[in-house]
């Protein structure tokens, strides 16, 4: 149904067919076993590095493959398109590994790099405090330096890949109250690491299998050396640096969200008969499946023109928070139609489109809530 | 809004009273539902029995305290409200409705008399490829000697796990318009040949598949007359719109007021969140709907009960269209007000969506709602 | 489906009757409006003036009927409804609210009795500089001996240039609360230094600014206290709210019933384009909403009539927010249903359109509304 | 603050320099009178014959520009922009050029563009009747054969440029019932044209000044000469060939309403203050013209992409139906919560908005009423 973006390449097809096989043979058949227990399975990671899918676009140096963002575009593509609701993916390489690649000296890019490629590490980050949510001025994580250690100490939630992590990006504050005191600390982590505890797999209405977590630090020690770029007092606006990148991959999954639920639900309605007919036959259906496909074709359109701005650098803070904002709002809007359109069969489980509809929900909260995004854009005008 | 009498006004307080003791935590309604597991809990469900209340809109001869539909709303909103786990009421209330027009005393005293002391009723309709389109229904009833022999599937069957009986609707003639030759029987849930299958939903465990193989009922579990269960069906219509209404008031009316807290409480930038204006204003949106939902609910009950006979095809189809979706959106907007917290599960706007999400499905679709309210315009 | 006392059914009855025989061809509005050019015509306002309608919800010592806000809501919705063109009404049922509470016996005998024969009155409020945010008012009526002198501009004044008198709020007190120091002033429209210009608007003759230069007023011209204009006008925002919302409600039912009437009529297809489920299930969706937006209505309306001191902010601003936007909608999905028909003005449902589109503006923003309503929650 | 679009070159945007002035300077003084007399002076067209920017589309053989249908989409962007309602531009260079343009001989053609491009003629086509609407199966127009003439016999409604055309492509049949008996016959028409009456300028909400009305024929002597391209009964099909451009113009004049109502909107909600702040501080104005302005954005987005396909020659009719629908629906809502944030300035004629919230609306009707256009979306799923 769903032709190839106009910034897609022969090369990138086959990255995309790679990535459909590993989804559909290797990550599908376990995604029960992973809501069972909460997290996916690591050896799924490294398996991904294995076939080459991990960081593809770190380069080829550091263990990567040397690609784009494109690359990584389609693995996510790839990913919701499988209905693979457990892998972090998304967090792992767009986010973990390409804060390393952007701002780590280059020691620890040859030192860390490697290792999230091939997968034998899981990358996490850990901003969100129970206290805080858009408002990042409130970071209260404190980073005490103590010799050649920082003593962090603080609690983290809505961590995603909290449980398995091996790799984590903390936000903290070495200095004084404001944006200045914020800096991103890297550490090395594992179940028995001294000072660190995993919290809770929080239960979550979608994403079930993917594992989102608390974090507490009681004086866990991080070398200096590991404060990402080696300057305290960045983090804040590393992090800013780094959000329309983030926002864009958010808004690629409720692009592949909204093509997935419109393909299902056509094909749902014309197999399925209601008064003799297939519901498709019915006005009400052919005009709700007419507008999500509109929809789909428009944010596509806005999707592939943001990509492209983005391949060559010039993706900006207000068309990222757009693209996020609005077509994660879309998405939202065609899962809530689409399984209308199925009726009670939409919302068992084993209908695609119930994971579909509670899996999206999240977008328009995750990597700045759609509000903020607005006030983003209002910025702009 | 809408103004109740004294009396009502008094069981309102009284049910919202048992909940805060009962079901005011999550932990309370943890341990009801084996940690959101089950939607019904018999355990609570018996003390609402012992109060009186399952019998709110039964009369006094089975147990009941006489009431009408108004009432019967009324319970249903306000434990919606109080998230009580007695997800078997609904269908239990719709279930006697065609029992007090339609049965035999022996049917009523057995059935109705259980519901006023506890016990749930189920309705076996839907099939595979038959939901809101009732009139395609396969499921046969075959005339043997001394009743009949039942096969066939039903599915999306609400509280049968839980339920004494179901009312089967089954096709007794084959021939005839698609409207024709059904007839309505009660089967008690542990009947040979009757197998009951859960369904796995992201509202946990309320529906069920059933499946009926050669399946034997006596003459006397037909309920009304033979073949005859389509009109019996239609004159139910009103109140299973109505109290699915009421039930998504109260659980509209939870959602709102959980998302208002929440607001009020947590800051950003050092304010209430409440206080942006853009949640703001769809606090003022949500809550104007939510009164236009209660105002529109409890009127079409009173006009049912002024004249229970009365078909009310256009005003009950309004009252479940509007409060269905109403209680949708304000889920849907709860869990963007309240950001990361609303979809984690330790609050309970995820459950507020779920069980919402679903009600524009049950009990004709939000759009068969529609067909209908535009027939009665002559369109 | 709100419920009417045999008295004021049969009040709507003889407002229907009368409008259907008087306003009920385009080319009898076409006649009493001057081809749509104005929105208020003095001879059939007079001729329910003599059907003592008017007075409606005034005492019966100056000429009225003693009835509430419900009556008077109850004229409001179905000369709305009629296209009766009445405009005056509005303002001259909102300003009667001051004068009866506030005026003295003098005023009221003249105001109240004038309004009782058919009389129009206007309420001189908004400012270049404060629509919405009164408290911004800067027109300044400053004291001199045995009155006042008052200087300044008001703009979008409904019906000051068919007004007997102006209702002015003017600054006494430059100093205080922005709330603070404002009065109210009784300003026959004739009144040296008072000078009414049209503005022309979407929606044809209805609004004026009003220039006040060196305008005299002696003593006994106002009305209640000396600054305490605010208090006394926000007695009245419930009247306002209501009678504006029961306007729409009748002018939204007509765009209803119109594009109701358009869709059975009109075929395309070899079927009437009503019978299509686009435009089914758009109807039926419009009819809930207006069903709600009645039951509403009459809901607040009554709860004014049953404690007239009651300040009722949320429940007057949710009826007036729900039944602009819903007369809004109702008379934009109309337009859509009725194709080029509904754009072309022969046509009503363009002036359907007109109309309710500013209707979300005047008597307060729904941004307004939705602010008060928000506020009521503690936000 | 409306960027250039994508598909512009700096001579389009000398074109663009050259529309602006030819609004501004000399149309816009002239609307008042247009809007009394119902009607634009037909000097004005062939002052934009004059400049060239009549038929721009069309090759300079014929008198035309010899440019392409972007440099129409200028033209258009120019006319909503300087707020002009009164000129038929689009239909007489979008449609009545381009059909001639597409389907008549090379005498028709040589014989009647430039007459179309020097602005000497004005161009209409007469397709509605009193009772079809989308259904031109329905069309009961008779062209009935006598001689080299066909005599033409009935009624049409809602014809745009009906009251000043001289040129007047008349859908009738020639033939039996259904699709196959349709025809379009060239007619040029004058006042004193013997069984040609023009009706009544129909009074519309928007689109003052511009003249929308009635014809009538009876026995309307038409050479059988004029049938365009030269054979009978090919008119459905040349009907629907040309509907993909017609919708596409639509959605360009709803896209360019879009960016005015937002910057008029802009302009007035920072300038004006209430409660003691711009009116563009308060929270609700800034999330609704961020989400306005994403909405512009991303039609943008999608109407560049249409227009870049249709220069490519590959505009399907599923994406045209798409962009028609969809953008003209956005176009509507955005001058809807534009002029609600005008508050009742935004009612007032001399507020521009309250013209483009009445102008704009017309849009979801015509070209095919987007009801239609979700029908045509459906069909392709």
């Amino acid at each position: 149904m769903t032709a190839r973006p106009r910034w897609s390449s022969d090369e990138l097809e086959q990255v995309r067919q790679l990535a459909a096989t590993y989804f559909t043979k290797e990550v599908i058949p376990n995604v029960p076993k992973h809501v069972a227990q909460g997290h996916p399975d690591k050896a799924l990671y490294r398996r991904a590095g294995e076939l080459g899918l991990l960081c593809m676009s770190v380069p080829e140096a550091y263990g990567g493959g040397g690609g784009t963002f494109a690359h990584e575009a389609i693995l996510t593509e790839e990913q919701v398109k499988a209905g693979d609701p457990s892998m972090g993916f998304a967090v792992h390489c767009s986010i973990v590994a390409h804060y390393v690649l952007s701002y780590a000296s280059e020691a620890q890019k040859q030192k860390w790099l490697p290792r999230l490629a091939s997968g034998e590490w899981v990358g996490a980050i850990a901003m969100t405090e129970p206290g805080t949510g858009s408002d990042l001025q409130a970071i209260s994580t404190r980073a005490v330096r103590d010799g050649d250690f920082y003593k962090v100490s603080g609690a983290k939630t809505f961590i995603s890949n909290g449980r398995v992590c091996d790799f984590l990006i903390i936000v903290a504050r070495t200095g004084g109250p404001g944006h200045a005191g914020i800096s991103l600390l890297c550490a090395e982590v594992s179940d028995t690491t001294p000072g660190f505890e995993r919290g809770r797999i929080l239960d979550k209405l979608g994403g079930k299998g993917q594992d989102t977590t608390e974090l507490f630090f009681d004086e866990l020690q991080v070398p200096v050396v590991n404060v990402l770029g080696g300057e305290e007092g960045k983090g804040f606006i590393q992090l800013m640096q780094q959000l329309p990148q983030e926002r864009l991959s958010t808004a690629l999954i409720a692009m592949a969200s909204i093509e997935r639920a419109v393909d299902l639900t056509v094909e749902y309605t014309k197999q399925r008969h209601a008064f003799g007919k297939p519901l498709f036959a019915l006005q009400n259906t052919r005009f709700e499946l007419a507008e999500c496909a509109t929809l789909r074709r428009v944010c596509r359109s806005f999707i592939d023109e943001c990509v492209e701005s983005h391949l060559e650098g010039k993706l900006d803070v207000t068309t990222a928070a757009m693209a996020k904002y609005w077509v994660t709002d879309q998405a939202c809007i065609v899962a809530d139609r689409c399984l209308q359109l199925f009726g009670g069969y939409g919302y068992m489980k084993e209908y695609p489109i119930s994971h579909l509809f509670a899996d999206t929900r999240v977008l328009r909260i995750l990597a700045g809530a759609n509000e903020v995004m607005k006030e983003l854009v209002a910025r702009s005008l | 809004m809408h103004v109740r009498t004294p009396e009502q006004a008094s069981f309102a307080a009284a049910i919202d009273a048992f909940c805060r003791a009962k079901t005011g935590t999550r932990a309370q309604r943890d341990a009801l539902t084996d940690h959101g597991k089950e939607a019904h809990s018999p355990a609570l469900y018996a003390q609402m029995a012992e109060l009186g209340w399952l019998g709110v809109g039964l009369p006094p001869e089975y147990g009941g305290s006489g009431g009408g539909l108004t009432e019967i709303c009324l319970f249903a909103e306000r434990t919606a409200y109080g998230l009580a786990p007695v997800g078997g009421y609904i269908t239990t209330a719709v279930a006697a409705g065609p029992y007090l027009k339609f049965a035999t005393e022996a049917q009523r005293a057995k059935v109705l008399g259980g519901i006023a002391r506890g016990r749930v009723e189920a309705i076996a309709m839907s099939e595979p490829g038959a939901g809101s389109d009732v009139a395609a229904l396969t499921c046969r009833a075959k005339k043997v000697s001394g009743g009949y022999v039942v096969d066939g599937q039903k599915t999306w069957i609400s509280n049968a796990h839980l339920a004494d009986h179901m009312l089967l609707v089954a096709r007794t003639q084959a021939h005839g318009s698609r409207h024709e030759g059904l007839t309505m029987f009660c089967v008690p849930t542990g009947t040979p040949g009757v197998e009951i299958r859960g369904i796995p939903t992201m509202g946990g465990k309320e529906v069920n598949d059933v499946f009926f193989t050669d399946c034997f009922l006596p003459e006397d579990a037909v309920v009304g007359k033979v073949d005859q269960a389509w009109p019996q069906l239609m004159a139910g219509l009103n109140s299973e719109r109505l109290i699915l209404a009421a039930s998504m008031l109260g659980r509209g009316r939870r959602a709102f007021d959980d998302a208002v807290a929440y607001v009020k409480e947590r800051k950003q930038f050092g304010k209430p969140v409440g206080s942006f204006q853009a949640l703001k204003h769809r606090v003022a949106d949500l809550a104007t709907e939510l009164d236009c939902c209660e105002l529109l609910v409890y009127r079409v009950a009173a006009m049912a009960d002024e004249a229970p006979d009365r078909m009310l095809p256009r005003e009950a189809s309004m009252a479940k269209l509007k409060t269905t979706e109403t209680a949708k959106r304000v889920a849907l907007e709860g869990m963007q007000m309240m950001g990361g917290y609303g979809y984690a599960l330790e609050y309970d706007m995820e459950s507020h969506l779920r069980a919402t999400v679903i009600s524009t499905v049950f009990g004709g679709t939000s759009e068969i709602q529609r067909d209908i309210i535009g027939k009665t315009f002559g369109l």
